[in-house]
């Protein structure tokens, strides 16, 4: 449909039809979140599993919710299993730095996002797939679809890992 | 014969674009459109007539009084109130809701007592009940959904044995439908406890007698009646709302007030602290107006034809793909068409109509309990108003192929 | 240098006549009149983007919230808060003050705990501590207020000993005294309390910073300001927006309900239950505009140099009659003259002047314990904003002769 | 001044300059009462002294107010000293009557204002110098000036002689 290709990119779509990761991990040793996102409903639940040199071994993302927030889950666990807790802290940085510019405004807090969201997005990061996702800051509202996974992941990996 | 294609015509924003197509509006139930006339009523108070009201003796001031308390008058007769001063101004729905439940709630309600409501109810009559009861310790009793969307009235009076209020939607929000208030008030009675209901989704569509409802209070809303945001209202009876202690206080709402404490003006100033939505008023009296102009009646005939076009529409084109929530048959129901597509997700069904100019709600339309009744996470919601036309769902049901086409799973 | 005849124009109340002649209005501190662009904002936020907002992701909805969030910057912005979600919009300043004490104060504030708040104060900052007093059993301290109008501040540090709040208005709406907020600030926190203030006569006239007051809250009202009637507003610092309890319960201001209980969304939604004021946002945005455009520093130059205009003319005219209350130095003061003409009662002065065009506020002013220490049941009251010039003190000087004929005793 | 005859007639300005019957009277033996006008503050304290027969021996009036509650009250005192209970009651009927046109509209209660006001002013009530308000009815806002003291007295027999 002409108009929406930005937002769902045949990558998108192939993560929405065929999430990875998706299921459960028993908890403990796995730490879960959830998240929801009131606009719509949405509901994510992330697992991971922390091991002692602070690696992500496994992951899991329960919940449902729309293609952009399910695609956005599903490219988040494949980028984050086998990463360390840092590097995954770094990963959701460079995320909402993609999305940024316009979560920001639509919170109506630009100024307050800027500063929570840290300095500009690292450029040795690689976002690699998740970049198709940079679509959806043509539709702000979807925004927070995408986001919802990763602000679930940062609130797990500060349950698994505190800073 | 009413015109509706000259009523579509009286509603300017339906005359933009949008993605380069003409918009087509169905999220009237979140909010409706409002005609030219309600728009130009407002700009002519400000224009013409703006002043604070209650407090001055000059000429606006006095215009600008008897407007705010002239539209008090027509929404009391426009909802049969047996007296003017029983209508209480409030921002919205919630806020009245909040009003009852503070006020008549918090004077009321304590451990032992119980509030009943259902399963179909907005967040508005929700959630100023979980507030309340957690502080006053009363117990929140819920009437369930059957499947087919209705209230399960099977044991209400095990209910509302012991129960000192019954609060209910007159028309669901998600489902469209329609409750059966005079025999819930009438159980109500008989169980000693007072019925207040939620008429948000009632007022705007069908002709409203809170007499014949057999209500004891009534919350309603501007912005879903052609009126503005920013106003709206609760209607009680005037010995109830005597009863009753103040909610906010500050001006207007006091006789006296002195270092060592105050007293209350009269029922309805006594609830209207700080300067009223003047201009508000002003505009939802000529929403009236126009609603009324236009006959409650023919506009309930529209809406049930319409609701009827749109049920047989959607499901001829779509068939098993699509799911229409609640009551089966149109005339029992409002013009509000919650909808599951395929195992397309709301928020992309949405989105995908949106590329059409097509504006429905996708959400849980805040009614969680309800939503987790039907155990869906959300739908699409679609609802009529008098400016919307058969074109308009031809378009919905043609659009909605798009979203088959990019998510066939 | 501002061309303020241009400003008038601006106006379009202010082009018509009452009672045959032009009109003068000198009512501003009770609520202002709105610029075209004012009331052209809102009429096109209808015709062409109303929806609601929060809940939809169709292109309207999209800008309808847009819109409502940029006014929210904008306010920020204004007031010099740190960070936009620190703005909660209400219906007026009243609510505002409502939603503080009920929220904070219902959390906070109990037996044995004290509220300071002045003598001058506005029923809104005095009303909703006496109801929540009643019920916590807290002390509500007076600040008094001296024969010129101050506040005798020469026993503060007692008042806030023990204090958990001092509640304060920034500017007088009787007296036009402004208070020294920073010191005020300073002290409350030295005894470790908060501050609360009261802004709704300040913001419109004086530019306005959150940070350099020391404040902990603030509320203001939009009618008062060039904005529309139906919104105003809390800013509080987010931690303790944060800290606080939900004020109304329903839609927006939820992140979960089910059967059993609910969660509260972010700040500020948290704080705002219910459909807002969207057009009234978008109004009050355009206020914002309009007196940037003028620049905050202009409007209170041209204030400070009227009143003193008006504080000559009308003694120079009329001596020993007339007794205009408050600071004498109009730097040291707002546009707001409170007086009392000869034996005439206010109610008469204002009936008076009413038919000569003139419209002034006679009346306790909704501070009826300041007139209780003035020893006055009444004062009339004329107060100035932007588009008012010296021709209309002449005007009102004039007219005074009137009274003096008709009432001569 | 031009517009103003009406509302401040000669007889009413010589009664707001020399008020009538303006005092206090003992209570006991005396009934108080006291009203508000919340629009613009004025107070009035109505005192009556009611005999065994139902007849208002003295009245007096004490308070403070604009020229039009000042008047009012002035008048009505002279109007029903030495009057019995009944008689007055049906001065203040009449007198609502004179004024309720426009108080009903005011109050946006019209229809409940026709109610509570009872029958059509009795045309055997002789108001006299009341009458002179009568053109306070053109004035909306007035009006709860000149009912004022009438709210406050019903408010006194009502005490003194309950019905
Ligand atoms: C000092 C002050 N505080 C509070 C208010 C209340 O404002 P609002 O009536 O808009 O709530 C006013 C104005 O009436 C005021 O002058
Ligand atoms: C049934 C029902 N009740 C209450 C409300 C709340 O109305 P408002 O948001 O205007 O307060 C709504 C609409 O959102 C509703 O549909």
């Amino acid at each position: 449909m002409p108009g929406l290709e930005d937002l769902y990119r045949e990558i998108i779509l192939d993560h929405y039809r065929s999430p990875r990761n998706r299921g459960e991990l028993d908890t403990p040793p796995a730490v879960r979140a959830e998240g929801f996102n009131p606009l719509c409903g949405d509901e994510i639940v992330v697992y991971i599993d922390v091991d002692d040199n602070s690696i992500i071994n496994d992951v899991a993302i329960g919940g449902q919710g729309c293609s952009i927030s399910q695609s956005s889950a599903s490219m988040m666990s494949a980028a984050i299993k086998g990463k360390t807790v840092s590097e995954a802290r770094k990963l959701i940085g460079a995320f909402k730095g993609l999305m940024s510019i316009h979560e920001g405004e639509l919170d109506g807090d630009a100024a307050e996002s800027d500063r929570d969201h840290g300095p500009e997005a690292d450029p040795d990061i690689r976002l690699g797939d998740l970049e198709a996702l940079k679509g959806v800051v043509k539709f702000p509202v979807r925004i927070k679809c995408a986001t919802l996974s990763w602000n679930t992941l940062a609130q797990a990996l500060g349950e698994a890992s505190p800073v | 014969m009413t015109d509706w294609a000259a009523v579509k015509k009286d509603f300017p924003l339906l005359r933009r674009q949008v993605h380069g197509t003409p918009i087509v509006y169905l999220d009237s139930s979140n909010t409706s459109q409002k005609p030219q006339s309600v728009i130009d009523a407002m700009s002519a108070y400000y224009e013409t007539v703006n002043a604070n009201v209650h407090r001055g003796s000059y000429e606006i001031a006095v215009k600008a009084t008897e407007a705010l308390e002239q539209v008090r008058a027509k929404v009391a007769r426009f909802i049969n109130a047996p007296a003017t001063n029983e209508v209480v101004f409030t921002k919205n729905a919630t806020e009245a809701m909040n009003l009852l439940a503070r006020s008549w709630g918090g004077a009321n309600l304590g451990p032992g007592d119980a509030v009943v409501i259902s399963e179909m109810e907005h967040h508005a009559n929700i959630v100023p009940w979980h507030m309340l009861a957690a502080e006053k310790g009363f117990e929140l009793r819920w009437i369930s959904v059957t499947a087919d969307g209705h209230l399960d009235l099977s044991d209400l009076d095990q209910l509302l044995d012991g129960a000192k209020l019954l609060s209910i939607t007159a028309m669901s929000n998600v489902l469209g439908t329609l409750n059966p208030v005079p025999r819930l008030a009438e159980a109500a009675h008989r169980h000693d406890a007072l019925i207040a209901v939620d008429a948000s989704q009632y007022v705007p569509h069908i002709a409203t007698d809170v007499q014949a409802m057999g209500a004891d209070f009534m919350v309603f809303t501007g912005h879903k009646m052609l009126g503005p945001m920013g106003i709206g209202g609760l209607w009680a009876h005037a010995e109830i709302l005597e009863s009753m202690p103040p909610f906010l206080g500050g001006g207007e709402m006091i006789l006296q007030v002195t270092k060592e404490g105050f007293t209350t003006n009269e029922i309805p100033w006594k609830f209207e602290a700080g300067t009223p939505m003047v201009a508000e008023a002003v505009g939802l009296g000529a929403a009236i107006d126009y609603l009324e102009n236009l006959g409650m009646d023919e506009v309930r005939r529209h809406e049930v034809e319409l609701t009827g076009y749109a049920m047989r529409s959607l499901t001829e084109r779509h068939g098993d793909k699509i799911t229409i929530h609640g009551p089966s048959e149109p005339a029992e129901r409002g013009g509000v068409l919650s909808f599951v597509y395929d195992d397309v997700h709301p928020h992309d069904v949405a989105q995908v109509l949106d590329q059409a100019g097509v504006c429905v709600r996708a959400g849980h339309h805040c009614a969680k309990p309800l939503l987790r009744t039907l155990g869906v996470p959300a739908t699409s919601r679609a609802s009529l108003y008098v400016y919307n036309d058969e074109s308009d769902i031809d378009c919905l049901a043609e659009s909605l192929d798009s979203a088959s086409d990019i998510f066939s799973l």
